[in-house]
């Protein structure tokens, strides 16, 4: 266990990456989220590994894509726009069952939008920006420690499953500095990687390639990818709970909103008020059995998010109408203020809703 | 008696998919016969494209990767950073390179890269039916051009042998056709000279090849071959189109 | 102990600084701590700001939206936050850019002049560190040394040759406010 | 002694062997092959000189070249 | 009313296109839609508008930015990969708002997949492939002559709501040839583009943008999109049932599966089950609230989908538990048959589930 | 007493957001001055990029769009297409262009698109802080450079005016600087040549300046000018770069 | 009437073209149509085929998998949809190119040797004509002049030179199919 | 006659003004703006022969001449 050392969530990731052995980073600059880059440019070359300064977000996903082939662990950031040109790649690499990392320090949009702190991305991580049927693995930390503790997470996650991981972050989170223990990766049994493509030596050749014409082989592929997404349904959800257990009112938030959350929780239960917290880990696989169990004594259920509402709706597929959901979020770069939250719980709970 | 001309090891013996007479599969021979004969099969990494080759790895008896449309470049960027001692090729044709694939071509290029790109300019997008190229010959009909291609509104072709010799990265560029015997030996003394350019470290390279599409452009494949004679080689000359000197401004 | 403050200014006057500072010289003091920046709309020349927390208890939300302090080096900063700042809480503020103070009777609010006292000292780019100096003789929630200490962390090596100068300025802040004896909310000097 | 070898099964008939054979000692069979093609072949094997110039342009690398 | 003429799907979007006044399309090739481009290329010249082969789907997605700035009637088609390519695009001109209509026949993904038909792009085009919180208005068409009259409908609806428009085909809808009667663009009183950039002419200038630094005011900009897209979720519901009044076992399905399904009710009627169907013709906004009435007599709901399950999860959302949702889904290209749906039928109506 | 010098009409009165003395106002400006002159103020459409100069619609009294990064040529394009009586210029930096928008500003070009690109090439990215551009020169330090451009691993830096002037559909390019009033005058020149040979229905036309930024270079506004003439425009020639003469082959 | 085909052969051989007819012929005649095409897996050279519904009725699923008639050209899409044919159904496949004749026992069953034919007739690419030339003698789905008059419309104007042989084609076709008279299931001739 | 007049709340204290005027008419003066730049301004006004360069070399656009 090192020292505790100031850092911001950006460096956190990226000193996570190399305390996870990714010697590979390509990406492009995008704020809210350069410090990355621009740290990895710094020490990627002191401990052997490559920086590269992609030509766009598409070059880079697709240099990741490569890398990933040959075996190597990955990584490539970004913020909202960047990821949404990682699409097709991301799609590409879902379908060839590439391991890599991804990470998105989301702004506010749609467009160019802002560069504050939004996660108004949920969808397009969680359900499928690109096209077909696959599933990222998303993880969405809530501290500078947690920030770095699931990047090295993320690369053993990918290597076990062979699939795309993506750090869901904001902007908030990458700026922020907080105290963090520097993480360690765990001595996992990784799978060797018998399928990169590293030279055709002492074994026949290796092919990666999401093409498939036949729609029976396709559609073959595509169940047995089904088929490794329930595994990870069914092993790697993750989440907390914060003075849950006698909660008249169920919070359900992530990453920064369920940090403000916890401190509306505070001001609530200092009115007497039971109110306690869900925060989903894993956004994919979301937490539905864990959260309509936490809820199940719950009077109400209020999702906070900094969108419009879009985990709102797995929040009202886990609950399925058993008892109300509400939405309180702020988007385009506004957070909610612990304050605003107290509000809205006080409404709720006084109109008995 | 002895073998003269065979499959080379580095080609898979299966049938290929492509219409009869396209000279892909010449293309693809070329390749692999330079590979046996640096014996670097084992250590090669191909990247097939999105276009009538996307299915090259199967034909080759090596690692291969299937990129996405014109990314190709970046993903060879990735796994050379990666495996430096590796050869990489990508194969490409001109919609998947000249096209969408134009900015990650242009970057490896100005990289300097280390890898060798095999780019096969049929005038035409042959997988998808036969639309205009940004190769396509001007006056040329397509699918897309079905008036014949008017550069007033469709634009010029590129000239990509060119294009990308004025790029500081590049080692090595060449554009050849395989129009004839003594057209494919040369064609091939180039893919030789791209790899070892690779090997050597020496950066970035490239081979034009004027390829056939006798399908898409309506022709019998000896047509097809004679249109590249007269028509396409006029606008798209052969030979080796090393890094141009500095093309110097009037101040 | 429970300190949430916000450092406000224009984009080049060190903000970030200050508030890194504090920040950890307070982990270094064994608190927990969170800074939280946050650029204005402009990309150049706007108002920046950052937001710290220290705390004995755990950070639950690193924003700070009901500060404690306020340290405000220009006019548009300080009328941004200035009614943010919760009822008895502090305001030190610029008056080297900022003619009026704020117009609100229930905090305490102390105006310094950073902009002269930095010139004085020979550096325009001390006048955050001024400003740090006074806020710390009020608040007290780290030690001077702590703050000097920080900074050995905080400045990349090759920036060390600032730290006396710095020092000083810290020093002459921490002198202005001691200078101001009031704790009556509304009560400023000039 | 020379000897040219066709893979029948391999060969589209595109005809370019025939094209570019120097003694124009290939022609297109009549038979077809089981994809459907007539199968190029040689009429005079004993003037073939192994210049391989038929294989070099083959496509499909359906022929073989012996001496 | 114009004569029958025989026609493919592809080329009947196109044909409308042109009859809704479309004179603008960009587009790059990709099987199996490149008959609309190709068409394009024959008809545009012919009617006095421009066809432009783009260099790709990021190019051409933003010549269609540029072209709707312009107040141009504007058009673009894709399949899968090219439409994943377009989400930052998207993202833009739903946060710019600007009306065009984007085609998306959809083949079997992730990645590049195959060029059989597909239904997996569903969360794509109507949760947000690309980032921030935007909505499409998103149309789902059945037949050759739905593919042509909502196409029309579609570029009326993006001049209303200055919004973008996505018709969701798939190759089957695309390559089918069915009689057509050409349609006819209605009469509508459109709003005048008075925001266009056409040049500052005896008026201030107009300015098009996404960017809005400052987040109150991005937040105002989003809760603004906001109203809108409830506006067009009041007004703009489209479905169709079938045999649906005493139906037991309601199906819900879309496009091509829902003609699928359509035989398999006829083949369930036949054996005398109580089987209808509900189709949703706009999948966004959904039919929340007509699905939930039209299901309130019926015992289950069976939803069938080209894709491992997408639309399912607003069929959930309609019917909140209050009734068992199944699924059957083929995927990769493959499409259910109708006697493989109604197995799936006899079998949920015999387990009683 | 008679203004001989002062705001033109085409740009607006408000205060920029740049950091004092980068030339992006200066080249703002010019433009203005042309848009005047010409008298094409209320025809023109401006298109602005992703980058620092991404208010650039703010500071144009004439129709302004924003792109998405890189995108301009293609937004242009749209525009253009629409209104082919419209004078449509962009306005892109050098990562804007040369890095993410290389296809797009290629195609445009080859397109002979009749639209004119105002390149402000800064050896860096601005807006995000300093990081390396395209155009960062060998050696020179950036945030994502720390040690220095090294053009083994980074890359070469691209000459957009060279690389762009191969092609066929492009009617004038031109660099400048703006590093004194000689240099203003004679870059204002070229921005009014550009736009006359858009009007004339000429092809494609670009002026690429070689502008400053000194809050990344770490220098005064007056150093950064010098460091223009003493270092970059030894990379990249000021001058004409209108089209190139084929580049033939030895076949 | 009720009449749901598969068309399937190599790529080359004109399937689709025989459906299309079919297709237009069945709306000239006032019936219900559709026609779906497919590709093999393979882009060039594979199989293809189409399906094509007509009816008196509505047509709801295009998609046709358990067809009344199928008309094969080649081997490898005898094999791939012989098993789908309703029973009672009809297989017309091309004996020139395919041996042997289905297994099924439960379906008619009709081999015309459409190469040998289209050769006689000097164009290979008639073979596809002869094919539906039979089919239609056997289904009367539509009438011979339909599908002449369909002809002119789904060939462009610059084929119509080829309508003369295409209906030589067609007549030679339904000839050979007129030469069999059973309606045995499983009694083919060849 | 010449006259440069400055806009000194849109001056950013540059200097580029200062450095490109050949008669090195021009100074910062000693003052703020309200942003906290120290405007240029010109010493010996009378000797301004409106050239021009001053304004031509300002970022901000910040200068007039009149003649
Ligand atoms: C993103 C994306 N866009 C478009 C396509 C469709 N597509 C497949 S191949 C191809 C062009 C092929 O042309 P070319 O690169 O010239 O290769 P050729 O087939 O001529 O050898 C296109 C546009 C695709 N698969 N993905
Ligand atoms: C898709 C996307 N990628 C990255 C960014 C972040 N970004 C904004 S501006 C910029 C580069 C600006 O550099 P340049 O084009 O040289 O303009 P300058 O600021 O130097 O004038 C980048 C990478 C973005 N907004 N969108
Ligand atoms: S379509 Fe053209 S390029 Fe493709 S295989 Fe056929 S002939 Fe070759
Ligand atoms: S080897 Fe030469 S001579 Fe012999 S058949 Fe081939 S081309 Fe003719
Ligand atoms: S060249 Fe090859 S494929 Fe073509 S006819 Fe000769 S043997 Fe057959
Ligand atoms: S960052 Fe550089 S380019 Fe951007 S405004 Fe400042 S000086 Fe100019
Ligand atoms: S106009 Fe010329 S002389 Fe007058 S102040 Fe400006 S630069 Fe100096
Ligand atoms: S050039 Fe303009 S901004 Fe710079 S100092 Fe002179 S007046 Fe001020
Ligand atoms: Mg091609
Ligand atoms: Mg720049």
């Amino acid at each position: 266990m090192g020292e505790k050392v100031l850092m911001k969530g950006n460096e956190a990731i990226a000193e996570a990456a190399i305390l996870a052995g990714c010697r590979y980073f390509f990406g492009y600059p995008i704020t809210p989220q350069n410090e990355i880059p621009e740290y990895m440019s710094r020490r990627m070359p002191e401990v052997g590994g490559v920086f590269l300064q992609a030509e766009s977000e598409v070059a880079g996903s697709n240099m990741v894509y490569g890398a990933a082939c040959a075996g190597a662990r990955v990584m490539t950031t970004s913020s909202s726009p960047g990821i949404s040109l990682m699409q097709e790649a991301i799609s590409y690499m879902a379908g060839a069952e590439l391991p890599c990392v991804l990470v998105n320090i989301v702004r506010g949009g749609p467009g160019l939008g802002g560069i504050q702190g939004s996660q108004a991305d949920y969808f397009q991580a969680t359900k499928g920006g690109g096209h077909g049927d696959y599933k990222l693995i998303v993880l969405a930390p809530a501290s500078v420690q947690e920030l770095m503790d699931l990047t090295i997470t993320a690369f053993d996650l990918a290597d076990v499953y062979r699939n795309p991981v993506m750090i869901l972050g904001d902007a908030i989170l990458g700026q922020m500095m907080e105290p963090v223990i520097p993480g360690k990766r765990e001595d996992l049994d990784l799978p060797p990687k018998t399928w990169a493509t590293t030279g055709a030596k002492n074994r026949p050749k290796n092919v990666i390639t999401s093409l498939i014409l036949d729609p029976a082989k396709l559609e073959q592929h595509n169940l047995n990818l089904k088929e490794k997404y329930e595994k990870i349904a069914r092993n790697e959800v993750r989440y907390r709970t914060y003075m849950a257990e006698d909660s008249e009112t169920l919070i359900v938030a992530y990453g920064t909103c369920a940090r403000i959350a916890q401190a509306a929780i505070d001001m609530a239960r200092e009115r007497g008020l039971r109110v306690g917290l869900f925060r989903p880990i894993t956004l994919w696989p979301f937490p539905y059995d864990a959260l309509r169990q936490t809820a199940e004594d719950s009077l109400r259920v209020l999702t906070v998010e900094m969108s419009l509402g879009q985990m709102v709706e797995d929040v009202r597929l886990a609950i399925l109408g058993t008892k109300p959901v509400h939405f309180y979020g702020r988007t385009g770069g506004m957070t909610p203020t612990p304050r605003e939250i107290l509000n809205e719980i006080e409404r709720i709970v006084e109109e008995g809703i | 008696m002895r073998k003269v001309f065979g499959r080379p090891e580095a080609m898979a013996d299966v049938p290929m998919h492509y219409c009869p007479g396209c000279t892909h599969g010449i293309i693809h021979r070329l390749i692999a016969e330079v590979i046996d004969e640096l014996g670097v099969r084992e250590k090669t990494v191909g990247i097939s494209p999105v276009g009538c080759a996307v299915l090259a790895y199967d034909y080759f008896n090596c690692d291969f990767v299937e990129a996405s449309h014109g990314r190709a470049p970046a993903v060879a960027t990735g796994i050379k950073r990666t495996l430096p001692d590796s050869v990489v090729f990508c194969y490409q044709g001109d919609g998947d390179l000249a096209s969408i694939g134009m900015a990650e071509i242009v970057h490896a290029a100005t990289r300097g890269e280390k890898i060798t790109v095999i780019f096969v300019n049929n005038a035409v997008y042959g997988m998808t039916g036969g639309q205009m190229a940004p190769t396509t010959l001007p006056g040329q009909r397509t699918t897309t051009s079905p008036r014949g291609r008017d550069v007033e509104g469709a634009g010029h072709p590129i000239r990509v042998a060119e294009l990308l010799s004025t790029l500081s990265g590049v080692a090595y560029i060449s554009r050849v056709s395989v129009t004839g015997p003594t057209n494919v030996i040369k064609a091939k003394r180039a893919v030789r000279r791209a790899f070892e350019t690779q090997i050597e470290g020496k950066g970035f390279s490239l081979v034009e090849f004027l390829s056939t599409c006798p399908i898409n452009w309506g022709m019998s494949p000896l047509e097809a071959m004679k249109w590249v004679d007269e028509k396409m080689s006029l606008y798209y000359p052969l030979g080796d189109y090393t890094q141009v000197q500095e093309v110097a401004g009037n101040a | 102990m429970h300190e949430e403050a916000i450092f406000a200014g224009f984009g080049g006057q060190g903000i970030m600084l200050m508030g890194q500072l504090l920040t950890y010289a307070g982990m270094m003091e064994g608190a927990n701590v969170s800074w939280m920046p946050s650029y204005g709309p402009e990309m150049r020349g706007g108002t920046a700001n950052c937001q710290v927390v220290i705390s004995s208890k755990g950070v639950s939300s690193p924003l700070v939206t009901e500060p404690l302090s306020l340290v405000a080096l220009n006019k548009p900063s300080l009328h941004k936050f200035a009614p943010w700042v919760a009822r008895e809480g502090l305001i030190v503020y610029n008056s080297s850019l900022i003619e009026a103070p704020p117009e609100r009777r229930d905090v305490r609010i102390l105006g310094v002049p950073c902009n002269e006292v930095a010139n004085e000292l020979g550096d325009l780019r001390t006048a955050n560190m001024v400003a740090l100096g006074a806020y710390l003789a009020i608040t007290k929630v780290v030690s001077f040394e702590t703050v000097l200490d920080a900074m050995k962390m905080v400045l990349p090596e090759r920036r060390h040759n600032l730290i006396p100068l710095n020092r000083q300025a810290l020093s002459r802040g921490m002198e202005i406010a001691s200078l101001w004896h009031s704790q009556d909310p509304g009560r400023e000097i000039s | 002694m020379a000897k040219v070898v066709f893979d029948e099964e391999r060969c589209k008939g595109c005809e370019l062997c025939v094209a570019f054979c120097p003694r124009n000692l290939l022609v297109m069979a009549e038979r077809f092959n089981s994809k459907g093609y007539h199968p190029a072949t040689i009429v005079n094997p004993e003037e073939c000189n192994a210049c391989t110039y038929c294989a070099r342009m083959c496509p499909e690398v359906a022929i073989e070249v012996y001496r």
